[in-house]
Protein backbone atom coordinates (compact mmCIF):
# COMPACT_ATOMS: atom_id res chain seq x y z
CA UNK A 1 0.00 0.00 0.00
CA UNK A 2 1.37 3.35 -0.93
CA UNK A 3 -0.51 5.41 1.63
CA UNK A 4 1.66 3.96 4.39
CA UNK A 5 4.51 6.26 3.48
CA UNK A 6 2.23 9.31 3.47
CA UNK A 7 0.83 8.32 6.87
CA UNK A 8 4.36 7.98 8.23
CA UNK A 9 5.36 11.40 6.92
CA UNK A 10 2.33 13.08 8.44
CA UNK A 11 3.02 11.27 11.71
CA UNK A 12 6.55 12.70 11.86
CA UNK A 13 5.21 16.14 11.00
CA UNK A 14 2.67 15.97 13.83
CA UNK A 15 5.30 14.88 16.35
CA UNK A 16 7.51 17.79 15.31
CA UNK A 17 4.64 20.25 15.62
CA UNK A 18 3.65 18.96 19.06
CA UNK A 19 7.24 19.55 20.14
CA UNK A 20 7.04 23.09 18.76
CA UNK A 21 3.83 23.65 20.71
CA UNK A 22 5.90 23.07 23.86
CA UNK A 23 7.28 26.58 23.31
CA UNK A 24 3.99 28.03 24.47
CA UNK A 25 3.96 25.79 27.53
CA UNK A 26 7.46 26.79 28.58
CA UNK A 27 7.64 30.48 27.66
CA UNK A 28 3.97 31.43 27.44
CA UNK A 29 3.69 34.84 29.07
CA UNK A 30 0.31 34.12 30.67
CA UNK A 31 -1.34 31.03 32.14
CA UNK A 32 -3.91 30.55 29.32
CA UNK A 33 -0.99 30.24 26.92
CA UNK A 34 0.34 27.27 28.83
CA UNK A 35 -3.07 25.60 28.82
CA UNK A 36 -3.34 26.32 25.10
CA UNK A 37 -0.04 24.53 24.52
CA UNK A 38 -1.36 21.46 26.35
CA UNK A 39 -4.56 21.55 24.30
CA UNK A 40 -2.74 21.75 20.98
CA UNK A 41 -0.21 19.05 21.89
CA UNK A 42 -2.92 16.62 22.99
CA UNK A 43 -4.86 17.16 19.75
CA UNK A 44 -1.73 16.44 17.69
CA UNK A 45 -0.98 13.28 19.68
CA UNK A 46 -4.56 12.12 19.10
CA UNK A 47 -4.01 12.42 15.36
CA UNK A 48 -0.77 10.42 15.61
CA UNK A 49 -2.54 7.61 17.48
CA UNK A 50 -5.29 7.42 14.87
CA UNK A 51 -2.75 7.39 12.04
CA UNK A 52 -0.83 4.52 13.60
CA UNK A 53 -3.96 2.49 14.26
CA UNK A 54 -5.00 2.97 10.65
CA UNK A 55 -1.56 1.94 9.44
CA UNK A 56 -1.64 -1.28 11.46
CA UNK A 57 -5.27 -1.90 10.39
CA UNK A 58 -6.38 -3.02 13.85
CA UNK A 59 -9.56 -1.42 15.10
CA UNK A 60 -8.99 -2.36 18.75
CA UNK A 61 -6.03 0.04 18.81
CA UNK A 62 -8.44 2.94 18.35
CA UNK A 63 -9.73 2.48 21.92
CA UNK A 64 -6.51 4.13 23.06
CA UNK A 65 -7.24 7.20 20.95
CA UNK A 66 -10.79 7.50 22.27
CA UNK A 67 -9.60 7.20 25.87
CA UNK A 68 -6.98 9.81 25.18
CA UNK A 69 -9.60 12.17 23.77
CA UNK A 70 -11.74 11.88 26.92
CA UNK A 71 -8.88 12.21 29.38
CA UNK A 72 -7.24 15.21 27.77
CA UNK A 73 -10.55 17.04 28.15
CA UNK A 74 -10.92 16.04 31.81
CA UNK A 75 -7.31 17.07 32.50
CA UNK A 76 -7.77 20.58 31.08
CA UNK A 77 -11.03 20.93 33.01
CA UNK A 78 -9.29 19.96 36.27
CA UNK A 79 -6.47 22.45 35.64
CA UNK A 80 -8.82 25.37 34.96
CA UNK A 81 -11.00 24.46 37.95
CA UNK A 82 -7.95 24.54 40.21
CA UNK A 83 -6.85 27.90 38.79
CA UNK A 84 -10.28 29.44 39.24
CA UNK A 85 -10.43 28.37 42.87
CA UNK A 86 -6.97 29.72 43.56
CA UNK A 87 -7.75 33.00 41.83
CA UNK A 88 -10.92 33.41 43.93
CA UNK A 89 -8.79 33.06 47.05
CA UNK A 90 -6.58 35.86 45.76
CA UNK A 91 -3.36 33.92 45.37
CA UNK A 92 -0.93 34.43 42.56
CA UNK A 93 -0.25 31.83 39.91
CA UNK B 1 -9.48 7.96 -7.26
CA UNK B 2 -9.99 7.46 -3.54
CA UNK B 3 -6.24 7.52 -2.96
CA UNK B 4 -6.08 10.92 -4.61
CA UNK B 5 -8.69 12.28 -2.20
CA UNK B 6 -6.79 10.73 0.72
CA UNK B 7 -3.61 12.47 -0.40
CA UNK B 8 -5.50 15.74 -0.83
CA UNK B 9 -6.81 15.59 2.73
CA UNK B 10 -3.39 14.70 4.11
CA UNK B 11 -1.90 17.67 2.26
CA UNK B 12 -4.61 19.92 3.69
CA UNK B 13 -3.82 18.56 7.16
CA UNK B 14 -0.13 19.37 6.76
CA UNK B 15 -0.79 22.90 5.49
CA UNK B 16 -3.34 23.75 8.18
CA UNK B 17 -1.13 22.27 10.88
CA UNK B 18 1.91 24.31 9.88
CA UNK B 19 -0.11 27.51 9.51
CA UNK B 20 -1.81 26.94 12.85
CA UNK B 21 1.60 26.56 14.47
CA UNK B 22 2.80 29.79 12.86
CA UNK B 23 -0.31 31.51 14.19
CA UNK B 24 0.22 30.11 17.66
CA UNK B 25 3.81 31.31 17.69
CA UNK B 26 3.30 34.76 16.16
CA UNK B 27 -0.04 36.12 17.35
CA UNK B 28 0.08 38.80 20.04
CA UNK B 29 -2.32 37.72 22.81
CA UNK B 30 -4.00 34.55 24.21
CA UNK B 31 -7.33 35.10 22.48
CA UNK B 32 -5.86 35.35 19.00
CA UNK B 33 -3.64 32.34 19.64
CA UNK B 34 -6.73 30.42 20.69
CA UNK B 35 -8.34 31.44 17.40
CA UNK B 36 -5.43 29.94 15.48
CA UNK B 37 -5.50 26.71 17.47
CA UNK B 38 -9.25 26.28 17.53
CA UNK B 39 -9.74 26.73 13.81
CA UNK B 40 -6.56 25.70 12.01
CA UNK B 41 -5.28 22.93 14.27
CA UNK B 42 -8.73 21.41 14.74
CA UNK B 43 -9.29 21.42 11.00
CA UNK B 44 -5.92 19.71 10.49
CA UNK B 45 -6.77 16.92 12.94
CA UNK B 46 -10.22 16.43 11.44
CA UNK B 47 -8.72 16.26 7.94
CA UNK B 48 -6.53 13.42 9.17
CA UNK B 49 -9.60 11.63 10.52
CA UNK B 50 -11.45 12.06 7.23
CA UNK B 51 -8.46 10.74 5.30
CA UNK B 52 -8.26 7.68 7.56
CA UNK B 53 -11.99 7.05 7.19
CA UNK B 54 -11.79 7.25 3.39
CA UNK B 55 -8.77 4.97 3.30
CA UNK B 56 -10.34 2.30 5.51
CA UNK B 57 -13.60 2.08 3.56
CA UNK B 58 -16.60 0.50 5.24
CA UNK B 59 -15.21 -1.37 8.22
CA UNK B 60 -14.97 -1.34 12.01
CA UNK B 61 -12.16 1.23 11.81
CA UNK B 62 -14.52 3.71 10.17
CA UNK B 63 -17.08 3.35 12.96
CA UNK B 64 -14.50 3.92 15.67
CA UNK B 65 -12.96 6.90 13.90
CA UNK B 66 -16.46 8.31 13.46
CA UNK B 67 -16.97 8.11 17.24
CA UNK B 68 -13.60 9.79 17.81
CA UNK B 69 -14.48 12.52 15.31
CA UNK B 70 -17.82 13.24 17.00
CA UNK B 71 -16.10 13.36 20.40
CA UNK B 72 -13.45 15.66 19.04
CA UNK B 73 -16.12 17.91 17.51
CA UNK B 74 -17.40 18.46 21.05
CA UNK B 75 -14.24 18.31 23.15
CA UNK B 76 -12.03 20.64 21.11
CA UNK B 77 -14.31 23.73 21.00
CA UNK B 78 -15.37 23.20 24.61
CA UNK B 79 -11.73 23.04 25.66
CA UNK B 80 -11.01 26.26 23.76
CA UNK B 81 -14.08 27.84 25.36
CA UNK B 82 -12.96 26.84 28.86
CA UNK B 83 -9.53 28.41 28.35
CA UNK B 84 -10.97 31.55 26.76
CA UNK B 85 -13.52 31.95 29.54
CA UNK B 86 -10.81 31.57 32.15
CA UNK B 87 -8.73 34.26 30.44
CA UNK B 88 -11.80 36.52 30.17
CA UNK B 89 -12.71 36.09 33.85
CA UNK B 90 -9.08 36.59 34.84
CA UNK B 91 -9.23 40.04 33.28
CA UNK B 92 -6.82 39.73 30.38
CA UNK B 93 -7.61 42.61 28.01
CA UNK B 94 -7.87 41.63 24.35
CA UNK B 95 -5.16 43.03 22.10
CA UNK B 96 -6.24 45.78 19.70
CA UNK B 97 -4.65 47.39 16.74
CA UNK B 98 -2.84 50.55 17.86
CA UNK B 99 -3.02 52.69 14.75
CA UNK B 100 -6.32 54.24 13.80
CA UNK B 101 -8.07 51.35 12.14
CA UNK B 102 -10.43 51.45 9.26
CA UNK B 103 -13.13 50.19 11.60
CA UNK B 104 -14.13 53.71 12.59
CA UNK B 105 -15.03 54.44 8.99
CA UNK B 106 -17.38 51.50 8.75
CA UNK B 107 -21.09 52.18 9.15
CA UNK B 108 -21.79 52.15 12.82
CA UNK B 109 -25.47 51.30 12.71
CA UNK C 1 10.30 6.94 15.27
CA UNK C 2 11.25 5.30 18.55
CA UNK C 3 14.56 7.17 18.81
CA UNK C 4 12.86 10.54 18.30
CA UNK C 5 10.27 9.71 20.94
CA UNK C 6 12.94 8.66 23.42
CA UNK C 7 14.84 11.91 22.79
CA UNK C 8 11.67 13.91 23.44
CA UNK C 9 11.20 11.91 26.64
CA UNK C 10 14.68 12.81 27.83
CA UNK C 11 14.23 16.51 27.12
CA UNK C 12 10.82 16.56 28.79
CA UNK C 13 12.07 14.76 31.89
CA UNK C 14 14.92 17.26 32.32
CA UNK C 15 12.50 20.14 31.86
CA UNK C 16 10.02 18.75 34.40
CA UNK C 17 12.75 18.40 36.99
CA UNK C 18 14.37 21.76 36.41
CA UNK C 19 11.43 24.11 35.96
CA UNK C 20 10.55 26.44 38.84
CA UNK C 21 6.81 26.90 38.50
CA UNK C 22 4.93 23.88 39.91
CA UNK C 23 1.92 24.51 37.69
CA UNK C 24 4.05 24.34 34.52
CA UNK C 25 5.66 21.20 35.86
CA UNK C 26 2.23 19.57 36.18
CA UNK C 27 1.35 20.50 32.58
CA UNK C 28 4.69 19.12 31.41
CA UNK C 29 4.01 15.89 33.30
CA UNK C 30 0.71 15.57 31.40
CA UNK C 31 2.54 16.03 28.09
CA UNK C 32 5.22 13.56 29.20
CA UNK C 33 2.64 10.86 29.88
CA UNK C 34 1.06 11.66 26.52
CA UNK C 35 4.32 11.02 24.72
CA UNK C 36 4.95 7.83 26.65
CA UNK C 37 1.49 6.62 25.61
CA UNK C 38 2.57 7.09 21.99
CA UNK C 39 5.82 5.26 22.70
CA UNK C 40 4.03 2.22 24.15
CA UNK C 41 1.60 2.36 21.25
CA UNK C 42 4.39 2.29 18.67
CA UNK C 43 6.02 -0.60 20.53
CA UNK C 44 2.79 -2.65 20.06
CA UNK C 45 1.64 -2.60 23.67
CA UNK C 46 -1.81 -1.03 23.42
CA UNK C 47 -2.93 -2.16 26.88
CA UNK C 48 -0.03 -0.39 28.56
CA UNK C 49 -0.66 2.64 26.36
CA UNK C 50 -4.30 2.62 27.42
CA UNK C 51 -3.35 2.54 31.10
CA UNK C 52 -0.77 5.28 30.61
CA UNK C 53 -3.26 7.50 28.74
CA UNK C 54 -5.99 6.94 31.31
CA UNK C 55 -3.98 7.31 34.49
CA UNK C 56 -1.26 9.67 33.34
CA UNK C 57 -3.35 12.26 31.54
CA UNK C 58 -6.53 12.34 33.57
CA UNK C 59 -6.34 11.05 37.10
CA UNK C 60 -2.73 11.82 37.95
CA UNK C 61 -3.13 15.41 36.66
CA UNK C 62 -6.06 15.79 39.04
CA UNK C 63 -4.10 14.31 41.96
CA UNK C 64 -0.94 16.35 41.29
CA UNK C 65 -2.80 19.61 40.91
CA UNK C 66 -4.77 19.10 44.11
CA UNK C 67 -1.59 18.18 46.00
CA UNK C 68 0.06 21.36 44.71
CA UNK C 69 -2.96 23.30 45.94
CA UNK C 70 -2.80 21.79 49.43
CA UNK C 71 0.93 22.18 49.88
CA UNK C 72 1.08 25.77 48.67
CA UNK C 73 -1.52 26.86 51.18
CA UNK C 74 0.94 26.48 54.02
CA UNK C 75 3.71 28.34 52.25
CA UNK C 76 1.69 31.43 51.39
CA UNK D 1 -18.00 31.56 40.33
CA UNK D 2 -20.70 32.05 37.74
CA UNK D 3 -21.89 28.84 36.17
CA UNK D 4 -21.47 28.55 32.47
CA UNK D 5 -24.19 27.06 30.40
CA UNK D 6 -21.93 25.28 27.95
CA UNK D 7 -19.97 23.23 30.47
CA UNK D 8 -23.14 22.31 32.34
CA UNK D 9 -24.98 20.95 29.30
CA UNK D 10 -21.93 19.25 27.79
CA UNK D 11 -21.09 17.39 30.99
CA UNK D 12 -24.72 16.33 31.38
CA UNK D 13 -24.99 14.89 27.90
CA UNK D 14 -21.48 13.43 27.68
CA UNK D 15 -21.04 11.64 30.99
CA UNK D 16 -23.52 8.75 30.31
CA UNK D 17 -21.67 7.97 27.09
CA UNK D 18 -18.31 7.93 28.90
CA UNK D 19 -19.83 5.67 31.54
CA UNK D 20 -21.05 3.31 28.81
CA UNK D 21 -17.59 3.38 27.23
CA UNK D 22 -16.13 2.31 30.56
CA UNK D 23 -18.59 -0.58 30.69
CA UNK D 24 -17.54 -1.52 27.13
CA UNK D 25 -13.87 -1.50 28.11
CA UNK D 26 -14.58 -3.70 31.12
CA UNK D 27 -16.82 -6.26 29.44
CA UNK D 28 -14.69 -6.61 26.29
CA UNK D 29 -11.51 -6.83 28.34
CA UNK D 30 -10.68 -10.38 27.28
CA UNK D 31 -10.58 -9.66 23.52
CA UNK D 32 -9.39 -6.03 23.36
CA UNK D 33 -6.61 -3.95 24.94
CA UNK D 34 -8.99 -2.78 27.65
CA UNK D 35 -9.53 -4.56 30.92
CA UNK D 36 -10.68 -4.15 34.47
CA UNK D 37 -8.29 -1.45 35.55
CA UNK D 38 -8.53 0.73 32.42
CA UNK D 39 -12.30 0.42 32.29
CA UNK D 40 -12.51 1.29 35.96
CA UNK D 41 -10.50 4.46 35.40
CA UNK D 42 -12.80 5.39 32.51
CA UNK D 43 -15.84 4.87 34.78
CA UNK D 44 -14.21 7.08 37.41
CA UNK D 45 -13.44 9.77 34.84
CA UNK D 46 -17.11 10.06 33.94
CA UNK D 47 -18.00 10.73 37.58
CA UNK D 48 -15.00 13.07 37.80
CA UNK D 49 -16.38 15.09 34.88
CA UNK D 50 -19.67 15.58 36.74
CA UNK D 51 -17.81 16.45 39.94
CA UNK D 52 -15.62 19.06 38.25
CA UNK D 53 -18.26 20.60 36.02
CA UNK D 54 -21.29 20.67 38.34
CA UNK D 55 -20.03 20.32 41.88
CA UNK D 56 -20.33 17.61 44.52
CA UNK D 57 -24.04 18.04 45.20
CA UNK D 58 -25.17 16.99 41.73
CA UNK D 59 -22.86 13.97 41.85
CA UNK D 60 -24.21 12.93 45.24
CA UNK D 61 -27.80 13.23 44.02
CA UNK D 62 -27.43 10.53 41.36
CA UNK D 63 -24.49 8.56 42.79
CA UNK D 64 -24.72 8.64 46.61
CA UNK D 65 -21.27 8.48 48.10
CA UNK D 66 -22.26 5.81 50.64
CA UNK D 67 -23.30 3.49 47.86
CA UNK D 68 -19.98 4.03 46.05
CA UNK D 69 -18.01 2.98 49.12
CA UNK D 70 -20.25 -0.07 49.52
CA UNK D 71 -19.43 -1.01 45.92
CA UNK D 72 -15.73 -0.61 46.63
CA UNK D 73 -15.80 -2.89 49.65
CA UNK D 74 -18.03 -5.37 47.84
CA UNK D 75 -15.63 -5.47 44.88
CA UNK D 76 -12.71 -6.22 47.16
CA UNK D 77 -14.64 -9.00 48.93
CA UNK D 78 -15.78 -10.60 45.70
CA UNK D 79 -12.28 -10.55 44.27
CA UNK D 80 -10.96 -12.25 47.41
CA UNK D 81 -13.79 -14.78 47.22
CA UNK D 82 -13.06 -15.57 43.56
CA UNK D 83 -9.40 -16.02 44.40
CA UNK D 84 -9.94 -18.20 47.43
CA UNK D 85 -12.54 -20.33 45.60
CA UNK D 86 -9.82 -22.14 43.70
CA UNK D 87 -7.81 -22.38 46.89
CA UNK D 88 -10.61 -24.20 48.69
CA UNK D 89 -11.11 -26.66 45.84
CA UNK D 90 -7.51 -27.73 46.06
CA UNK D 91 -6.22 -25.63 43.13
CA UNK D 92 -4.02 -22.53 43.20
CA UNK D 93 -5.02 -18.99 44.08
CA UNK D 94 -7.11 -17.35 41.26
CA UNK D 95 -7.21 -20.59 39.26
CA UNK D 96 -9.89 -20.65 36.51
CA UNK D 97 -13.06 -22.40 37.64
CA UNK D 98 -15.31 -21.66 34.66
CA UNK D 99 -14.66 -22.37 30.95
CA UNK D 100 -12.22 -19.88 29.33
CA UNK D 101 -13.83 -16.44 29.05
CA UNK D 102 -15.89 -16.98 32.23
CA UNK D 103 -13.44 -16.37 35.05
CA UNK D 104 -11.62 -13.50 33.38
CA UNK D 105 -14.93 -11.86 32.47
CA UNK D 106 -16.19 -11.94 36.06
CA UNK D 107 -12.85 -10.86 37.49
CA UNK D 108 -12.75 -7.95 35.04
CA UNK D 109 -16.18 -6.75 36.13
CA UNK D 110 -15.26 -7.01 39.81
CA UNK D 111 -11.95 -5.19 39.35
CA UNK D 112 -13.60 -2.51 37.22
CA UNK D 113 -16.22 -1.77 39.87
CA UNK D 114 -13.61 -1.66 42.61
CA UNK D 115 -11.12 0.55 40.77
CA UNK D 116 -13.79 2.95 39.56
CA UNK D 117 -15.28 3.34 43.03
CA UNK D 118 -11.86 3.67 44.64
CA UNK D 119 -10.58 6.43 42.35
CA UNK D 120 -13.88 8.28 42.62
CA UNK D 121 -13.62 8.16 46.41
CA UNK D 122 -10.03 9.45 46.41
CA UNK D 123 -10.88 12.37 44.15
CA UNK D 124 -14.08 13.10 46.07
CA UNK D 125 -12.24 13.36 49.39
CA UNK D 126 -9.49 15.55 47.94
CA UNK D 127 -12.10 17.85 46.40
CA UNK D 128 -14.17 18.05 49.60
CA UNK D 129 -11.14 18.83 51.76
CA UNK D 130 -10.35 21.88 49.66
CA UNK D 131 -13.98 23.03 49.88
CA UNK D 132 -14.18 22.83 53.65
CA UNK D 133 -11.04 24.80 54.35
CA UNK D 134 -12.16 27.82 52.36
CA UNK E 1 -47.51 11.28 41.07
CA UNK E 2 -48.69 9.13 38.19
CA UNK E 3 -47.49 11.67 35.66
CA UNK E 4 -44.12 11.92 37.32
CA UNK E 5 -43.46 8.21 37.27
CA UNK E 6 -44.60 7.98 33.65
CA UNK E 7 -42.21 10.80 32.72
CA UNK E 8 -39.46 8.94 34.57
CA UNK E 9 -40.09 5.82 32.48
CA UNK E 10 -40.05 7.85 29.27
CA UNK E 11 -36.75 9.43 30.28
CA UNK E 12 -35.18 6.05 31.03
CA UNK E 13 -36.37 4.68 27.70
CA UNK E 14 -35.01 7.66 25.77
CA UNK E 15 -31.64 7.47 27.47
CA UNK E 16 -31.45 3.74 26.79
CA UNK E 17 -32.12 4.20 23.09
CA UNK E 18 -29.45 6.90 22.76
CA UNK E 19 -26.91 4.87 24.71
CA UNK E 20 -27.64 1.76 22.64
CA UNK E 21 -26.72 3.70 19.52
CA UNK E 22 -23.46 4.65 21.21
CA UNK E 23 -22.81 1.00 22.09
CA UNK E 24 -23.28 -0.09 18.46
CA UNK E 25 -20.73 2.51 17.38
CA UNK E 26 -18.28 1.48 20.11
CA UNK E 27 -18.29 -2.25 19.46
CA UNK E 28 -18.82 -2.27 15.71
CA UNK E 29 -19.90 -5.93 15.84
CA UNK E 30 -23.35 -7.45 15.41
CA UNK E 31 -22.99 -10.75 17.28
CA UNK E 32 -25.83 -11.85 19.52
CA UNK E 33 -23.79 -11.82 22.73
CA UNK E 34 -22.54 -8.29 22.18
CA UNK E 35 -26.04 -7.03 21.26
CA UNK E 36 -27.63 -8.53 24.41
CA UNK E 37 -24.78 -7.29 26.58
CA UNK E 38 -25.18 -3.84 25.08
CA UNK E 39 -28.91 -3.73 25.83
CA UNK E 40 -28.28 -4.78 29.42
CA UNK E 41 -25.41 -2.33 29.94
CA UNK E 42 -27.22 0.64 28.41
CA UNK E 43 -30.32 -0.08 30.50
CA UNK E 44 -28.12 -0.21 33.61
CA UNK E 45 -26.34 3.04 32.78
CA UNK E 46 -29.64 4.70 31.84
CA UNK E 47 -31.26 3.89 35.18
CA UNK E 48 -28.27 5.43 36.92
CA UNK E 49 -27.96 8.60 34.85
CA UNK E 50 -31.37 9.44 33.35
CA UNK E 51 -31.68 12.36 35.74
CA UNK E 52 -28.48 13.87 34.40
CA UNK E 53 -29.08 13.13 30.74
CA UNK E 54 -32.57 14.65 30.60
CA UNK E 55 -33.27 17.08 33.42
CA UNK E 56 -36.67 17.13 35.06
CA UNK E 57 -37.60 20.60 33.85
CA UNK E 58 -37.23 19.67 30.21
CA UNK E 59 -40.67 18.05 30.32
CA UNK E 60 -42.44 20.67 28.26
CA UNK E 61 -39.96 20.67 25.40
CA UNK E 62 -39.56 17.74 23.13
CA UNK E 63 -36.03 17.46 24.48
CA UNK E 64 -33.84 15.20 22.50
CA UNK E 65 -35.98 14.50 19.47
CA UNK E 66 -33.63 15.05 16.56
CA UNK E 67 -34.48 15.09 12.89
CA UNK E 68 -31.74 12.85 11.60
CA UNK E 69 -31.62 14.10 8.01
CA UNK E 70 -31.39 17.74 9.10
CA UNK E 71 -28.73 16.69 11.60
CA UNK E 72 -26.56 15.16 8.88
CA UNK E 73 -27.14 18.22 6.68
CA UNK E 74 -26.06 20.45 9.54
CA UNK E 75 -22.91 18.41 10.12
CA UNK E 76 -21.93 18.64 6.45
CA UNK E 77 -22.65 22.38 6.40
CA UNK E 78 -20.53 22.80 9.53
CA UNK E 79 -17.67 20.87 7.93
CA UNK E 80 -17.75 23.03 4.79
CA UNK E 81 -17.89 26.21 6.88
CA UNK E 82 -14.96 24.93 8.92
CA UNK E 83 -12.75 24.54 5.89
CA UNK E 84 -13.76 27.94 4.52
CA UNK E 85 -13.10 29.73 7.79
CA UNK E 86 -9.80 27.92 8.22
CA UNK E 87 -8.72 29.27 4.86
CA UNK E 88 -9.78 32.74 5.96
CA UNK E 89 -7.77 32.47 9.19
CA UNK E 90 -4.83 31.08 7.20
CA UNK E 91 -4.86 34.11 4.92
CA UNK E 92 -5.05 36.34 8.01
CA UNK E 93 -2.01 34.61 9.48
CA UNK E 94 -0.05 34.91 6.26
CA UNK E 95 -0.81 38.59 5.79
CA UNK E 96 -0.46 39.39 9.49
CA UNK E 97 -3.48 41.63 9.22
CA UNK E 98 -5.85 41.09 12.13
CA UNK E 99 -8.36 43.32 13.81
CA UNK E 100 -9.71 41.60 16.92
CA UNK E 101 -12.79 42.84 18.75
CA UNK E 102 -15.20 41.57 21.41
CA UNK E 103 -18.85 41.69 20.36
CA UNK E 104 -22.09 40.86 22.19
CA UNK E 105 -25.25 39.57 20.59
CA UNK E 106 -28.35 37.53 21.32
CA UNK E 107 -29.68 34.29 19.92
CA UNK E 108 -33.31 33.37 19.43
CA UNK E 109 -32.94 29.64 20.04
CA UNK E 110 -34.89 28.31 23.00
CA UNK E 111 -33.52 25.02 24.28
CA UNK E 112 -30.24 24.77 26.18
CA UNK E 113 -28.84 22.07 23.91
CA UNK E 114 -29.41 24.16 20.78
CA UNK E 115 -27.73 27.19 22.33
CA UNK E 116 -24.72 25.13 23.36
CA UNK E 117 -24.48 23.59 19.90
CA UNK E 118 -24.61 27.09 18.41
CA UNK E 119 -21.82 28.26 20.73
CA UNK E 120 -19.56 25.30 19.90
CA UNK E 121 -20.12 25.69 16.18
CA UNK E 122 -19.37 29.40 16.49
CA UNK E 123 -16.12 28.47 18.17
CA UNK E 124 -15.32 26.09 15.33
CA UNK E 125 -16.25 28.26 12.40
CA UNK E 126 -15.59 31.82 11.31
CA UNK E 127 -12.61 32.98 13.32
CA UNK E 128 -14.59 33.49 16.50
CA UNK E 129 -14.54 32.09 20.05
CA UNK E 130 -17.51 32.07 22.40
CA UNK E 131 -16.25 33.61 25.63
CA UNK E 132 -19.41 33.40 27.67
CA UNK E 133 -22.96 32.12 27.26
CA UNK E 134 -25.56 33.34 29.73
CA UNK E 135 -29.16 32.48 28.90
CA UNK E 136 -29.49 33.84 25.36
CA UNK E 137 -26.64 36.33 25.56
CA UNK E 138 -23.38 35.47 23.84
CA UNK E 139 -20.03 37.23 24.24
CA UNK E 140 -17.78 36.48 21.30
CA UNK E 141 -14.17 37.30 20.45
CA UNK E 142 -13.89 38.03 16.73
CA UNK E 143 -10.55 37.79 14.98
CA UNK E 144 -11.24 39.93 11.95
CA UNK E 145 -14.04 42.27 12.94
CA UNK E 146 -16.08 43.86 10.19
CA UNK E 147 -18.49 45.83 12.35
CA UNK E 148 -19.24 46.81 15.93
CA UNK E 149 -23.00 46.89 15.73
CA UNK E 150 -24.36 44.00 17.74
CA UNK E 151 -27.28 42.91 15.56
CA UNK E 152 -25.33 43.10 12.31
CA UNK E 153 -22.42 41.22 13.89
CA UNK E 154 -24.85 38.54 15.07
CA UNK E 155 -26.17 38.11 11.54
CA UNK E 156 -22.65 37.94 10.11
CA UNK E 157 -21.38 35.42 12.66
CA UNK E 158 -24.34 33.11 13.02
CA UNK E 159 -25.05 32.93 9.33
CA UNK E 160 -27.35 30.13 8.33
CA UNK E 161 -26.43 27.98 11.30
CA UNK E 162 -29.15 29.34 13.56
CA UNK E 163 -32.03 28.60 11.20
CA UNK E 164 -30.61 25.15 10.42
CA UNK E 165 -30.25 24.39 14.12
CA UNK E 166 -33.81 25.44 14.83
CA UNK E 167 -34.85 22.83 12.29
CA UNK E 168 -32.57 20.09 13.67
CA UNK E 169 -33.94 20.24 17.20
CA UNK E 170 -37.71 20.27 17.39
Amino acid sequence: MTTTLAFDTIGYLFIASSVVALYRVLWGPTVPDRLLGLNVASAQILAILVLYAAKEKLHVYLDVALVYDIFGFVGILALTKFLEKRQRRGGSV
Amino acid sequence: MIEGIVYLFLLLAAIFNLMGLVGILLFPDPYTRLQASSTCSTTAVISVFIAVMLEAGFSAITGKVLVITLFFFISSPVGAHIIARYAWNMGIVPWRKLRKSSLEDLPHD
Amino acid sequence: MIEILLLVHLILAILVLSIRSLFTAVILMAIFSLFSAVLFFVLHAPDVALTEAAVGAGVSTFLYIWIVKHTQKEGE
Amino acid sequence: MKKTNILDVVSRKLSPFILLFGVYLVTFGHISPGGGFQGGVALASSLLLILLAQGPRVLASSFPIGRISVIEVLGYGLFLLAGLGGFLLGLGFLSPLLPPPGTIFILNIVIGAKVGAGITLICWHLFQEGEEQE
Amino acid sequence: MRVRSKWKLVRILFTTVWLYGGWLLYTGSFETVSLCLGALASLLVATATYNLFIAEHEAARKGLLVRIHYGILYLLYLLAQMYLSSFAVLINILRGNINPRVVHFRTRLHSDLARVLLATSITLTPGTIALELQEDHLIVHWLDAKTRHSKYAGILIKGKMETLLSRVLL
